[in-house]
């Protein structure tokens, strides 16, 4: 099977690869680049868990041959952080408990970030057209939905809107160097 | 097995490739959702996404869209908005910025959406074959198919008068989701009458289908419910069963689809 | 702002004592930051070099016997490393239930001479690819002669149904009876003082978990000759213990890792994936993955089984319900699973959460060749409480009585006896149905309203 | 075409973990050096948050700031049996089992203080903020990183506790069926509000009304996702879901995909509105019980009995397909007109 070297640029960098026929960008991304946010859910482009932008469509990337776009460029969930500064819409989903099983939550931002970067002022029916090929199982959609809404109002920094907040237990700040939150451990 | 996927540059590149045994690939939406999975002898793919063939163009009122661009690109096009809400019912957007114009013409139902309207504003294809271009009837090409090795690279059609376009799309859930019932219809009305109708159906057979018999009925008519009750008794429907609905439920629905198509309630 | 449910503290002020700073507080979710960024690790999430791929060739038939397979097409193929038949599995039958001391074992890890159901695994392909693996399985051919199948409960308890399992009996025996059963009071007698009697019937068909991420497993040969298993399991003893009886090895010889699941819901229960992609790591001495494809999810993983219920109530017309007689069917499918488990489970929960003075419950687990079903939220339950609850506002629209009502004078309160013959404690029914009725501007009467589940006021 | 309402109602209650019991699970915990505490399980986060929880549990019994709890699950190798993720177990059975834990390396900890502080142990308390200090002063207090590097280099002690929680197996009597098959039980009403489409038979649930009582909601916010999750779960599987969708008559046409396997989307949602009530259950943590499963069952009956209360077709098959819907509607039509 003839290989193809396959540029593209990826959350703003030039990268190549050396793909395969069957190789997808879902694959390219996770298996050749170690983005692994994309997440290969059927593999069908009918869960939208590996949605990425393309060119700044959101696409299912699983459905993509890589060698196909060539060229292009590609931004994933990895690119949408500044450092450990999240972007406004990963915000709002931690903000708003907007994940459960996380699943989906790759998928589903860019898919949200694909409307929010072409329509900054989404009404909600924009919204639940812009997410409806991310199958969530768990949430029920709502905080979802409600999430992209806030993370609209904080890009546009619409000063009405408050910050979200959680109630948190009150806890003064230690006098010594507090542990990191509860983390997951690392495999 | 995948064994060559070729991204051809120009429209006789890619028809030489495909005349020379590959299966087209427009969006993959389809052809790649099964290749994921499935097995089989080797395939070559040719891939239509920088063939030339991606492109609105709007003259006057003949709409020409070359047979790559993408449905959300008709989506985004302010002079397409007659088709915007059968775009926009279409799958989900990370499908539609890859789902191809002509790969909806040969989707089986029950989708491809597009294609009832496009049969509904009688569209032609530009085909390039072994014998060179040609023009096909959309409505031609949906019932027999084409040629092993056509390539289609356009779609042409008159652009509809205003207010003249209607499309109704039954479905289980409201967005994303395959037909029941897609209705759509090109239709003018003259002094209480029904001067011109043109009238497509998807999810009531295997194929999307012209529904020439209710076009008669409707035809010189008064368009209200007793004419479009009888119109939905006068073709022979061949629906089926399939995960969203019974070939019963498609059947006894069609005419209340048909009736909220074409009066809007 | 959070979407946060407020709690009414009207209700059980008394015994929601208690001050706590951290419980009882919205913090914010830990595994959020990671979600959000991509970074949450799940099992499918690691490249490892030299990693092997399992695919699984899967019978046609609902119920045929095996006359030949034939792996000679899939040995043929570029990059298929190896495949596996039963022969190759130590102990071929799947065991989830032996360690809850429920049996026989009844399910073959790769089928013998015989298929249950379509879609049961026949062989196991390993090769260095997905496509490689998928085309292997795809050549493996199987010859077949083909079986009366039975596809439906009923039908499969019918006289002279074929009878698709070795055990003798196309159901589930309990200590030597056909069914579960719950016996308490005397429901004829109860019936012969009621009022009415009405009847209802009530089904569904198979429901798949869907969990947005397919279960699967990575299984990682260590230095020291033991096997790491990256699993989306839901239970990381249950999948190692399970598969090292399988496997035939000490349990020391596995470790699980996991604990990040994208999507359960009951259906990463069942220990699947785990023995063949460990036997597959075991042959070839390499990593090796095994995934369901979303259509192997779809329609060969199990579902939540498909249930039929008669319910028989003795009414009286104050709305007092005086007997309750229940006949409930769960398809098992092929394969039992932990369905005697749910059918025990779905027996234990009748007559639902009210008191009824005479009940009688046959809860059958059923054998038919369809895909065995398994656990699933709300498992036993579900689709029990559509029953239940269907059937209660079928009662109170034929007394023409407030279905609320009904259910208030009907409800369960502490201190009761259960059709199970425990003592209920810790009961709210009565308040959830009070707080509903407040959500929706509902009326209640002032005895509705002063009911309670501490006591029995009403006599 | 008419649009007809209607309202449905259903009430449930739900067992918390395994059927019969026997469905044990434990916890270890013990101090790190600088006093975080490492919570070290098997157990399994299906997204429910387990892991926020027990660390909330942790941390409340601890007496520290949920910053210093560390949860470490789930590896074989590492963390000690747990039965499962299931049955609605998880909080109840591992908050448990992390509470017995977080107990015993208290009690360490208060030893470990009151030594170097020269006082009694039970003269000491936490107050939340990473200081243990002596009752009613304000003077007398050690931070718990001073106490876990006292114990690990001067004491050598170490922090440490290990908890289970094991619901003893129950038997059913085969004549019977006498059993005790559950340790607590949480209930749910649901009120459903649906319109039905009286031509197609297509069903929209408009509005869901829910009382929850949960026993304690450990995390309010996490308890709202599992129940409005859940109750949509519960409208997908009443409307939509089937992997044979004409059972009994054929297996043919199964969904194979999620375009097929049809679930409510975003658009297709109700409004929820919901409360929670309390009654803590004595064998809970803090009182909590299970109440992930629940959530899913009595909106299936509420919106059967909403489209009876709609239009008088009583839904006695699940999904309640529009083609079942409208069977039935044309059976009323056809015994009117007969």
């Amino acid at each position: 099977m003839p290989s193809t070297i396959v540029t593209i640029e990826l959350n703003g960098t030039d990268r190549e690869l050396i793909a395969r026929p069957s190789t997808t960008l879902l694959s390219a991304l996770r298996e050749t680049f170690g983005l692994m946010g994309a997440k290969r859910g059927c593999a069908q482009g009918g869960c939208g868990s590996c949605t990425v932008l393309l060119d700044g469509r959101p696409v299912v990337s699983c459905l993509i041959p890589v060698v196909t776009v060539d060229g292009s460029a590609v931004e994933t969930i990895e690119g949408l952080a500044d450092g450990e500064r999240l972007d406004d819409v990963q915000q709002a989903f931690v903000d708003h408990f907007a994940t459960q099983c996380g699943f989906c939550t790759p998928g589903m931002i860019m898919s949200a970030t694909a409307l929010l970067n072409r329509k900054p002022d989404p009404t909600r029916q924009d919204v639940t057209e812009a997410i409806c090929g991310n199958v969530c199982r768990c949430t029920g959609y709502e905080p979802i939905i409600t999430a992209v809404l806030a993370a609209a109002e904080r890009r546009r920094g619409d000063p009405a809107v408050p910050t979200p907040t959680v109630p948190t237990p009150t806890v003064p700040t230690p006098t010594v160097p507090a542990r990191p939150a509860p983390t997951e451990a690392e495999v | 097995m995948l064994t060559s996927v070729q991204t051809p540059g120009s429209p006789e590149a890619a028809r030489a490739a495909l005349q020379a045994g590959a299966v087209p690939l427009g969006g993959g939406t389809s052809l790649m959702a099964r290749l994921n999975d499935r097995a089989g002898g080797d395939l070559r793919l040719v891939s239509l996404r920088r063939a030339g063939l991606s492109g609105i163009d709007v003259q006057g009122d003949t709409v020409a869209i070359g047979a790559a661009t993408t449905l959300a690109d008709i989506e985004d096009d302010a002079r397409l908005s007659y088709l915007s809400g059968c775009v926009r019912s279409i799958a989900s957007p990370p499908v539609r910025s890859l789902a191809t114009v002509a790969g909806n013409l040969f989707v089986p139902q029950p989708y491809g959406d597009l294609a009832a309207a496009l049969l509904a504003l009688d569209a032609e294809l530009d085909v390039l074959g072994a014998d060179g271009a040609r023009r096909e009837p959309l409505e031609r090409v949906v019932t027999d198919g084409l040629r092993a090795g056509d390539l289609v690279t356009r779609v042409r059609f008159a652009a509809p008068a205003e207010d003249t376009f209607r499309f109704h799309k039954a479905s289980r859930r409201r967005l994303n989701s395959g037909s029941i019932v897609t209705v759509a219809a090109r239709i003018t009305i003259e002094d209480g009458l029904v001067a011109d109708i043109r009238l497509a159906l998807g999810g009531l057979a295997r194929r999307v289908m012209r529904a020439a018999g209710a076009e008669r009925v409707l035809l010189g008519a008064p368009l209200n419910a007793e004419v479009v009750a009888r119109a939905a008794e006068a073709d022979v429907i061949e629906p089926f069963d399939d995960a969203y609905a019974s070939a019963w439920y498609r059947a006894r629905v069609y005419p209340v689809h048909l009736r909220r198509a074409l009066l809007g309630a | 702002m959070a979407r946060v449910t407020p709690i009414d503290t009207a209700y059980f002020k008394g015994e929601r004592a208690g001050d706590f700073a951290v419980i009882g507080s919205a913090v914010p979710r830990s595994d959020a930051r990671g979600h959000v960024t991509g970074r949450t690790v799940f099992f499918e999430d690691m490249t490892l070099p030299e990693m092997t791929h399992v695919k699984i060739h899967r019978s046609t038939r609902h119920h045929a016997l095996i006359d030949r397979v034939d792996v000679s097409g899939a040995l043929e193929v570029p990059g298929v490393l190896r495949v596996i038949t039963h022969e190759d599995v130590p102990n071929n039958w799947y065991t989830v239930l032996r360690l809850i001391g429920v049996g026989p074992d009844d399910e073959p890890v790769l089928a013998e001479d015989r298929v249950l159901y379509r879609g049961e695994p026949i062989v196991a392909v390993v090769a260095e690819t997905e496509e490689a693996a998928r085309e292997g399985a795809a050549r493996v051919a199987v010859g077949y002669t083909d079986l009366p199948a039975v596809l439906d409960v009923e039908e499969a308890l019918a006289d002279g149904a074929p009878i698709i399992k070795q055990a003798g009996t196309n159901h589930f025996v309990y200590e030597g009876h056909h069914c579960r059963r719950i016996r308490f009071g005397d429901v004829e007698r109860g019936f012969a003082e009621a009022d009415r009697i009405i009847e209802g019937r009530y089904s569904s068909s198979p429901i798949e978990h869907a969990p947005t991420e397919p279960t699967g497993c990575i299984v990682v040969p260590q230095g020291d000759g033991r096997l790491r298993i990256h699993t989306n399991t839901q239970a990381a003893f249950f999948t190692l213990d399970n598969t090292a009886l399988i496997l035939g090895v000490p349990p020391t010889s596995l470790r699980v890792v996991g604990g990040t699941v994208g999507g359960g819901f009951g259906g990463k229960v069942d220990v699947i994936v785990e023995p063949l992609a460990c036997l597959a790591a075991m042959l070839t001495g390499r990593p090796a993955k095994y995934v369901f494809s979303r259509a192997e999810e779809m329609q060969v993983s199990s579902p939540r089984a498909a249930e039929r219920i008669s319910i028989k109530d003795g009414v009286m017309d104050d709305g007092r319900i005086v007997a309750r007689k229940i006949t409930l069917y769960v398809d098992a499918g092929a394969y039992s699973r932990h369905s005697p488990y749910g059918t025990t489970k779905a027996a234990a929960h009748m007559p639902g959460p009210y008191t009824i003075p005479n009940v009688h419950v046959d809860a059958y687990c059923v054998y038919t060749n369809r895909t065995p079903s398994s656990a699933m939220r709300g498992f036993g339950v579900t689709i029990g409480d559509f029953a239940l609850e269907s059937h209660m506002d079928h009662v109170a629209r034929e007394l023409n009585m407030d279905p609320l009502r009904l259910r208030l004078k009907n409800a369960y309160r502490d201190g009761d006896m259960k059709a199970h013959r425990k003592i209920a404690s810790g009961t709210a029914l009565v308040e959830v149905i009070q707080s509903a009725a407040d959500l929706v501007g509902h009326d209640l009467p002032p005895e509705y309203r002063a009911m309670s589940s501490t006591e029995r006021s009403e006599g | 075409m008419a649009l007809r309402h209607g309202r449905g109602y259903a009430a449930v209650n739900y067992p918390t973990g395994m059927n019969l019991g026997g469905d044990p699970s434990q916890a270890l915990v013990h101090a790190t050096t600088m006093g975080g505490f490492v919570v070290t399980l098997s157990s399994v986060d299906l997204g429910q948050g387990l892991r926020t929880v027990v660390a909330q549990c942790a941390a409340e019994t601890l007496g520290i700031p949920l910053e210093n709890v560390i949860v470490d699950t789930a590896d074989t190798d590492t963390g000690p049996h747990c039965m499962g993720t299931f049955a609605s177990r998880g909080t109840h059975r591992v908050g448990n089992a992390v509470i017995v834990a977080a107990r015993e390396a208290r009690d360490v900890m208060l030893q470990v203080a009151a030594d170097e502080l020269e006082v009694d142990a039970e003269d000491l308390e936490t107050d939340g903020t990473g200081f243990v200090r002596l009752k009613g002063s304000s003077e007398k207090k050690i931070h718990i990183s001073e106490v876990a590097l006292a114990a690990h280099f001067r004491q050598g002690r170490t922090i440490s506790g290990r908890g289970i929680f094991l619901k003893e197996p129950s038997t059913p009597v085969p004549e019977t069926g006498e059993m005790d098959p559950d340790s607590c039980q949480a209930h749910a009403c649901t009120v459903a509000e649906v319109a039905v489409d009286d031509e197609t038979g297509v069903v929209e649930v408009l509005r869901l009304y829910n009382a929850y009582e949960i026993g304690r909601a450990l995390n309010p916010a996490l308890a709202t996702q599992q129940v409005e999750g859940g109750a949509w779960m519960g409208l997908s599987h009443a409307l939509f879901e089937s992997t044979e969708p004409y059972y009994p008559h054929s297996r043919e046409h199964g969904p194979v995909d999620f375009t097929e396997y049809l679930m409510p989307g975003p658009a297709d949602i109700p409004a929820q509105t919901s409360v929670f009530l309390e009654r803590p259950a004595g064998n809970g943590p803090f009182g909590a019980k299970g109440i992930g499963e629940m959530t899913a069952n009595a909106p299936i009956p509420a919106i059967a009995n909403a489209v009876y209360d709609a239009v008088g077709v009583r839904l006695t098959s699940m999904p309640f397909t529009p083609e079942k819907v409208l069977r039935g509607l044309d059976e009323l039509r056809a015994g009117r007109a007969g």
